[in-house]
């Protein structure tokens, strides 16, 4: 046992508690940007070390595996890449007067809590502790979405809120239920919450009740996934709410809510005589992709439209998590890795855009590529990439999934190609008349960092093209653990 | 002895589905709030209960925020709510009392249904009282779902959360169940709060589909 | 260094020139530099491949790049050989013409990063030997592509054949896609080794046969799935669209080739049949769409579905040969649909660049404006009628000699046994002819509007011949033509190690035949001889012209036309394309087009001139393209209502999804 | 030695050819005014008017450019080379092999090529009409044809025509419903690629009805006469194709005797003249159709070949 790491995750924790603290108290934006984008650093640092440090002992509440450790990393990393899109981002609402200075602490302080409300649900070894870490990330969400106090805003925020509410109703039934099936067989008290000891001892619960537990749970936590019909909140809170925060909500926090799922699916798929989980994760992940397809066609607001293929990929990645087997669970996991990274570059340049056309509405940008050369083929490459086409990385992803589910489920590979399709079409569509075409409004140079953006994306571009092989063993590794 | 701890769990579990119809079939505001600290009530009693049997001291707590909080306070400031802002006294149901009479009822029964698939060499105490949570839960839920008033849906809400509680006390030694609770309270207050300051008078949901267009960039 | 790194190498040169383009490409000098650098690759990996293909064995190289277990495997055989011949040709071509013709190009620096990337990327989709890299490289063939169909980007029309066209090379990619999941199986399998290896059981073999239909038929122009090309190629710039056409087409014909041949065990023989119709539908409605169109790069496009559709035709004939036993047979039919898709991109990177050059002459696209433009550009002209010609399969240029052996590959079907085929074969040979003779009309019209006649607007009048870059990849081309043509048996020769490999058998060898002549089975059966054809015409003509100025007269004035004593003034009033292609359009439209025709005769006394409408429907996009459209659009509309739902109707829409859980749980047994 | 006989015996239907179809055309239209009651003019007079044409000054549209000069000897040139393809007094002489019936096809569609195209190089509406027409026709009656070689190739295994001779005077052959329909479908596309009536009128100069004169309107002089002989000889052309085919009797084997070459010309004669007289006699019979009936007299062409080639399957398996 290392001291070092058992610091490395309690480091995870207690920086971002840390660092919000102090961000609640410090006046000044300058300063509390940069504050916030040193503390998401050292937080992505620390994370990193538990790489390469010794794992911790598993422990009653926290814990570390090989599963959990990739999404802390990635959450990390855009929490720390995001923090630096923001410092750039929020200067300009502040001189536009979107918000006050008060607002930007308040925002500043926020963000710091959410990252760490997501570490923890992330390091959790503990179902409640878990439930309690999603839901508190949710909330602090649900008020920076609200930051701008806009009819708009409150009322996406209001949305968010209420079906949130249920949704955490929701997964703590499922939370009860599962604590119920497990103390037969465990006992009594903390041990019978625990994920680690529940694991070993799931075949010996009863598969009814895990049954019942797992629909709670699948509802409960995806509505936070975003999953149709449970999705309703999340494109107008992508929308209304502040670019960073789209970027962290579509890159993070779907993710996070999607690993309770995976964790729980993991616990059903141990057990002998419960329903397969596949088929609920199928039928949900294809819902929302095909859903989320048809409605990219009709939107008229660049953001929403970038959260509603949030809502897409996020379908594909239950999907593939459904289908389950190592080249889908490989699948999953790359593609989630990739459209986090994807996604939160296309809302880094979607972000940008909106604040030098001062419109979000699609009708009224046109022609980037034109204007902007450097925000208008970010924003290409980042569309090119989520749409799956190589050689970014969402291709390889796809490829293992369509060409791994159609070689064992031939008539469930259908839908998913149909959905990709239907997606593509749209988002493509909007595309050309984004990018290209006679320009149309503001031309004014854009003040933007890029580094986020295009790091975000030559990290897809190179992951499209070559995996690093220690990443790989990783990835089938825990592939293979996700059965 | 045994038999009779089920038997008065039971009662209360029963009790407790019994009121969740109750608010179902209300359809005056202020008489809604009553039920709601009824439902409250029986709550708190069935916690006292499940504290005094398993010998749980903490859950004590979780009784009283129930009688306290939630079948006090609450009702109390809903009701100022309602005056303050003029709401209709009337519950405004999207389909009529007996449809939704029946969808209760249809609920009820599948949770049974499900919940007696569980295997009976479980805990036949847990067993029964889930049946009821989840009753109760999805009895909140249709509430929610059928009722246009906000107060009435907060209170379907609050129902729900209710039914969540139950199944947490009836869960023997389960921990955080205290934590849960004054979460869950501290969720209900902001809701009442939201509605309060954001001033949604009547519903949830804006008739007016053209204005919600205007405010989402939609459409236009 | 092994012949497939050599050609790996030409790549990575492809792609880092592309890379360079990307800050460079808004200078002036940029133009020459990369299209030089594109030109040095492609003659470098052509002669490579050349060697190859004439050396035989093949080569490999495995790369510790894409699918990490795997990696990026590629393998130069005789087959893949044989196309970068093709795609380095043309690229070399196109970069050469590209050197003269780039430097007119408004917005070079969206051209000439993706100018290389696509050469490079086609090369890839040849050489790869994985799924997985043919997969990448054919996506990002269809995306380089793609960004070069859309560089002139204003234009409206522009971005959305450029999003036809991606949406449609996607549809082709996923049902490669799932072409592959089937060869690969459950295990993964994606490397091509292990695909030849595995046994494929008849439906398997049958899906995926279909699954390259639509995947390589989508890219390559099939109809029904065609409908992207003739919006996609005229788009880009004229040396592109000749790659796209001429050379990206190829490709996609390579890949069905390398699936449907190497890596597939035998599909039965009915499966031949589909292709069959297929190629000989689009042979016959892409040369019909042709004759119809007036805007000449368009013209162009379509004449390419025509003649995909013929090499579709050869590569039917040769799976329903296999698939009878008649190796003999399937490699002639192999060879003609080889040589078919080596001598289209000749002649029609040839055409595109010459119409490249009436383009950048008169500065449109549209036959009915043009005219006369062989007095302005005669050198242009010569080119472009020796395309013309080679494209209409006149001998002795190279398009008969591929024609002919595909013809002689449909004589041999009295030998199959199925019925099915034995009555096919013969109606898709009328269907080859028909759309032979129709594509001759097609290109007099093509040829005669364009370039003949009198000048029908003022920059047709204002002309001017091109630079000397174009010329020399349009002269080097119609050399070539002229060559493949009298000399096909070096072609056949040079694609007999091709054949030997995925059909198991060869033509005979026709290097020793006397005089050159080319058999299809034997000596002593049906020959053809270009070299003597083109040596007979040319003497007697010659002949002709000798006899006939010594012995009668050369006397020669000018003046006037006759026209029969009346030659209207108006250059308006000669026939124009439109009008050229009336009596066709008459015989074939009201079948292939629904065409109308409606006459608006004013009564006698009004002195309203006279029209004549015509309306025609493209059947395809009517009963294919424009009801998906609509169905999209439909459920887009429909599903869009729930973007505008109150709370509580979202809320009731959790609380159904949790009932229905809920009573899936209940009814589980 | 062999080799000189044979290029001898080559050069001698080249000539041959060359000869006879000026004589043809007079023979025909000779015929033609014995039918209608009138004398006509001399059977030589085509070679009158050659030489006449031959020798007078060119006129050349201000406009027409250098493919329209060039055009009347490509003409030329392609139908003679393929004129002296098809056998006529013997098979298998030396260069037979060079071309087979589709080489031969597409040698004549090659020369249709360039005549439309200079029919829309002056750009004269007349010219376009023409050119328009003319590749209305060849759509259909190419097709036809080959489709028509299909039939025969079947049968014969080969396209090459000395072999497809040989065959065709096997007594095994036979009487079949193919070849029926092949012979007739093939006289139909003699007549609609010769210009005959009742496809078109080689003497009409009426505007609106012409397809060949008017695609020629603007040539004159030995340009003219060029155009004019390679006319003649593609009408020598389809009618010693036919004869070739469908009456391959008195012709030659390769390396006979010169009696037989002899026995062969003679019988060749024969068989012009007669072909000859049968189109004679056929259009004066028959009244000219208007433009728009030919695609379906050339569709029926077209029908028949595919017929033709179908029943091949169902009379006997081969």
């Amino acid at each position: 046992m290392s001291l070092a790491a058992l610091d490395a995750v309690t480091l995870v924790l207690l920086l971002p508690i840390a660092a919000a603290a102090l961000l609640a108290v410090l006046p000044g934006y300058r300063f509390s940007a940069r504050l916030n984008v040193g503390a998401s650093l050292l937080t992505l640092f620390a994370a990193l070390s538990l790489f390469v440090s010794e794992r911790p002992p598993v422990g009653q509440f926290l814990f570390v595996d090989d599963l959990n450790i990739v999404f802390i990393v990635l959450n990390t990393f855009v929490g720390f890449t995001t923090s630096v899109f923001s410092a750039s981002y929020i200067g300009h609402e502040l001189e536009t007067g979107r918000l006050t200075p008060a607002h930007l602490r308040f925002y500043h302080a926020m963000y710091q809590v959410m990252m760490f409300g997501m570490n923890l649900a992330l390091v959790s070894n503990n179902i409640g502790l878990m439930w309690v870490a999603v839901e508190l990330a949710t909330l602090t969400t649900v008020l920076m979405v609200g930051i701008y106090r806009t009819h708009e805003a409150l009322e996406a925020a209001w949305k968010y809120f209420i079906l949130g509410s249920v949704g955490i109703a929701l997964a703590l039934f499922g939370t009860i239920l599962v604590y119920m099936a497990a103390r037969p067989a465990i006992g009594e008290g903390l041990d019978a919450m625990i994920w680690t000891v529940l694991i070993e001892h799931v075949a010996a619960f009863d598969p009814a009740l895990l049954n019942l537990a797992f629909v709670f749970l699948l509802l409960g936590y995806g509505t936070k996934v975003g999953l149709a019909p449970l999705h309703a909140w999340l494109p107008d809170a992508h929308a209304e709410g502040p670019t960073p925060i789209s970027a962290v909500l579509s890159g993070l926090l779907l993710n996070v809510a999607l690993y309770a799922v995976l964790r729980f699916k993991m616990l059903l798929a141990q057990s002998p005589d419960a329903i397969a989980p596949g088929p609920l994760m199928i039928s949900m992940g294809l819902t929302s992709l095909i859903f989320a397809g048809f409605m990219l066609y009709r939107r008229r607001d660049i953001k929403r439209m970038f959260a509603y293929s949030s809502i897409e990929h996020m379908g594909i990645i239950t999907f593939a998590f459904g289908m389950g087997g190592p080249l889908a669970n490989f699948a999953g996991l790359l593609h989630m890795v990739m459209h986090s990274l994807t996604k939160s570059a296309i809302f880094y340049a979607v972000g940008h855009i909106a604040q030098i056309k001062g419109t979000q509405k699609i009708a009224e940008i046109r022609g980037l590529t034109e204007t902007h050369p450097w925000l208008g083929w970010g924003l290409v490459i980042g569309v090119v990439a989520i749409a799956g086409l190589p050689p970014l990385g969402i291709f390889m992803s796809e490829f293992l999934l369509v060409s791994s589910t159609f070689a064992r489920q031939p008539l469930l590979a259908i839908p998913l190609v149909f959905g990709l399709l239907v997606a593509f079409g749209a988002l493509l569509l909007r595309l050309s008349s984004i990018a290209f075409g006679e320009p149309k409004g503001s031309a004014a140079p854009a003040e933007a960092s890029y580094v986020p953006m295009y790091a975000h994306l030559a990290l897809v571009l190179g992951a499209g093209l070559y995996l690093p092989p220690p990443l790989v063993v990783w990835f089938q590794h825990v592939a293979r653990v996700l059965g | 002895m045994d038999g009779l701890i089920f038997d008065i769990a039971h009662l209360f579990a029963g009790g407790l589905v019994l009121v969740s119809f109750m608010l179902l079939y209300q359809d005056r505001l202020y008489a809604l709030l009553n039920i709601f600290a009824l439902h409250a009530f029986v709550l708190a009693l069935s916690v006292a209960w499940q504290a005094l049997v398993q010998a749980a001291p903490h859950l004590y707590v979780t009784a009283a925020i129930a009688l306290g909080f939630k079948a006090i306070v609450i009702p109390v400031a809903l009701h100022r709510i309602i005056q303050r802002l003029g709401i209709h006294r009337q519950v405004e149901t999207v389909v009529g009392m007996g449809p939704t009479m029946l969808a209760g009822m249809g609920l009820v029964a599948l949770s049974m249904v499900v919940m007696l698939r569980v295997t009976p060499e479980a805990d036949p105490l847990a067993r029964e009282d889930l049946a009821f949570a989840l009753s109760v839960v999805l009895l909140g839920l249709l509430m929610m779902v059928t009722r246009r008033n906000a107060v009435s849906q907060v209170i379907g809400f609050m129902s729900l959360e209710n039914g969540l509680i139950l199944a947490a006390t009836g869960a023997k030694g389960m921990p955080l169940v205290v934590e849960i609770s004054v979460a869950f309270s501290v969720l209900i207050a902001f809701i009442v709060i939201g509605i309060f300051l954001f001033r949604i008078r009547e519903r949830f949901d804006t008739v007016d589909i053209g204005a919600l267009d205007d405010f989402r960039g939609e459409r236009k | 260094m092994t012949p497939a790194a050599t050609s790996l190498l030409c790549v990575a040169a492809l792609l880092a020139t592309a890379l360079v383009a990307v800050p460079f490409g808004r200078r002036a000098r940029a133009t020459p530099a990369i299209y030089g650098a594109s030109l040095a690759a492609t003659v470098v990996a052509l002669a490579g491949a050349l060697l190859h293909l004439v050396a035989g064995g093949t080569s490999e190289v495995v790369l510790p790049l894409g699918l990490p277990w795997l990696g990026a495997h590629f393998r130069l055989d005789a087959l893949a050989a044989f196309f970068l011949v093709v795609v380095n040709f043309g690229g070399a071509a196109a970069s050469l013409y590209g050197l003269g013709y780039g430097r007119h190009e408004e917005a070079p620096h969206r051209v000439l990063p993706f100018f290389p990337a696509f050469l490079g990327a086609m090369n890839l989709v040849v050489l790869a030997d994985d799924a997985f890299s043919f997969l990448l490289c054919w996506e990002f063939m269809s995306l380089a592509s793609w960004a070069l169909v859309i560089a002139h980007h204003r234009a409206t029309d522009n971005t959305r054949a450029g999003y036809i066209y991606l949406v449609m090379a996607s549809f082709g990619t996923l049902a490669l896609l799932l072409a592959f999941g089937l060869l690969a199986g459950p295990q993964g399998g994606y490397g091509f080794a292990a695909m030849r290896a595995a046994e494929h059981p008849p439906l398997v073999a049958a899906l995926v046969l279909g699954l390259l239909i639509l995947g390589a038929g989508s890219k390559a122009g099939l109809v029904p799935l065609h409908v992207w090309l003739p919006l996609a190629h005229p788009a880009a710039p004229s040396h592109v669209s000749a790659l796209m056409s001429g050379v990206m087409t190829k490709v996609a014909i390579y890949g069905f080739v390398r699936v449907v041949f190497d890596l597939l065990s035998e599909p039965s023989w009915w499966s031949s049949m589909v292709v069959l119709a297929l190629g000989g539908a689009t042979a016959v409605l892409g040369i019909l769409h042709a004759l119809m169109e007036r805007d000449l790069k368009r013209l162009l496009a379509y004449s390419t579905i025509e003649n995909i559709g013929v090499v579709f035709v050869g590569l039917g004939l040769a799976l329903a040969f296999r698939a009878e036993g008649m190796g003999w047979a399937a490699a002639l039919a192999l060879t003609a649909a080889l040589f078919h898709v080596l001598n289209h991109s000749l002649f029609k990177s040839l055409l595109f660049f010459g119409a490249g050059a009436v383009l950048g002459a008169t500065a449109t696209r549209d036959m009915d404006r043009l005219g006369g433009l062989i007095h302005r550009m005669p050198r242009t002209s010569f080119a472009f009628l020796v395309g013309c010609a080679a494209i209409s399969a006149l001998p002795p240029l190279n398009g008969f000699a591929s024609e002919w052996l595909a013809f002689q590959a449909i004589l041999q079907s009295p030998q199959l046994s199925a019925w099915g085929l034995k009555i096919m074969v013969p109606a898709v040979g009328g269907l080859l002819a028909l759309s032979a003779a129709l594509a001759a009309a097609c290109f007099v019209k093509a040829f005669g509007v364009t370039f003949l006649g009198r000048p029908r607007s003022d920059a047709a009048a204002a002309a001017h011949e091109v630079d000397r870059f174009s010329q020399a990849a349009m002269f080097i081309l119609a050399g070539l033509c002229l060559a493949a043509g009298i000399l096909p048996g070096f072609v056949i020769d040079a694609v007999a190690p091709v054949t030997q490999a995925l059909v198991g058998d060869r033509m005979p060898r026709q290097t020793g035949v006397e005089w050159l002549s080319i058999v299809p089975i034997a000596e002593g059966r049906s020959s053809y001889n270009g070299l003597l054809v083109f040596l007979f015409i040319t003497i007697s003509a010659s002949l002709a012209v000798v006899v006939i100025h010594r012995f009668a007269s050369r006397a020669l004035r000018r003046g006037p036309a006759w026209g029969c004593g009346f030659v209207e003034p108006s250059p308006m009033t000669q026939y124009s394309g439109v009008s050229f292609a009336q009596p066709i359009r008459r015989v074939f439209g009201t079948l292939a087009f629904r065409a109308r025709e409606h006459v608006e005769m004013p009564p006698p006394g009004d002195m309203r001139p006279a029209r004549l409408t015509v309306q025609m429907h493209d059947l395809v996009w009517d009963a294919l393209y424009a009801p998906i459209a609509g169905a999209i659009g439909f459920a887009a509309d429909r599903l869009n209502t729930l973007q505008f739902l109150t709370i509580r109707r979202y809320l009731s829409l959790v609380f159904l999804a949790l009932v229905g859980l809920l009573l899936v749980l209940a009814i589980w047994p | 030695m062999a080799l000189i006989l044979d290029l001898l015996v080559q050069g001698g239907q080249m000539a041959l050819v060359l000869a006879l179809s000026p004589l043809l055309t007079g023979f025909v239209r000779k015929v033609k005014a014995r039918l209608l009651r009138r004398r006509g003019p001399s059977m030589l007079q085509p070679y009158r008017d050659l030489l006449r044409l031959l020798r007078k000054e060119v006129v050349l549209a201000d406009n027409a450019s250098w493919l329209f000069r060039v055009t009347p000897y490509l003409i030329f040139a392609a139908t003679w080379v393929a004129a002296a393809l098809v056998p006529t007094f013997a098979i298998g002489l030396k260069f037979s092999w060079t071309a087979d019936l589709i080489a031969i096809i597409a040698l004549l569609g090659s020369a249709r090529f360039f005549l439309a195209l200079a029919g829309m190089d002056v750009g004269t509406s007349f010219g376009g009409i023409g050119s328009s027409r003319e590749v209305m026709i060849a759509t259909l009656a190419e097709p036809a044809m080959l489709l028509i070689v299909f039939t025969l190739a079947l049968v014969a295994g080969s396209t090459q025509l000395s072999m497809v001779a040989v065959m065709m005077s096997q007594p095994e052959v036979g009487l079949r419903v193919s070849l029926g329909l092949a012979l007739i479908g093939l006289i139909m596309v003699a007549i609609a690629e010769n210009a005959r009536i009742p496809v078109d009128n080689p003497t009409t100069h009426l505007e609106l009805t012409m397809v060949h004169e008017a695609m020629v309107l603007e040539y004159s002089g030995r340009h003219l006469a060029m155009i004019e002989f390679a006319a003649s000889l593609k009408l020598l052309l389809y009618i010693s194709l036919i004869a070739c085919v469908f009456a391959p009797w008195g012709i030659a084997a390769p390396d006979s005797a010169p009696l037989a070459y002899a026995i062969g010309t003679a019988a060749y004669l024969g068989k012009l003249a007669l072909g000859g007289a049968l189109l004679a006699l056929f259009e004066t019979s028959i009244a000219k159709m208007r433009v728009f009936r030919v695609p379906d007299f050339l569709g029926a062409a077209l029908m028949l070949g595919l017929l033709g080639t179908l029943l091949l399957f169902v009379s006997r398996s081969l």
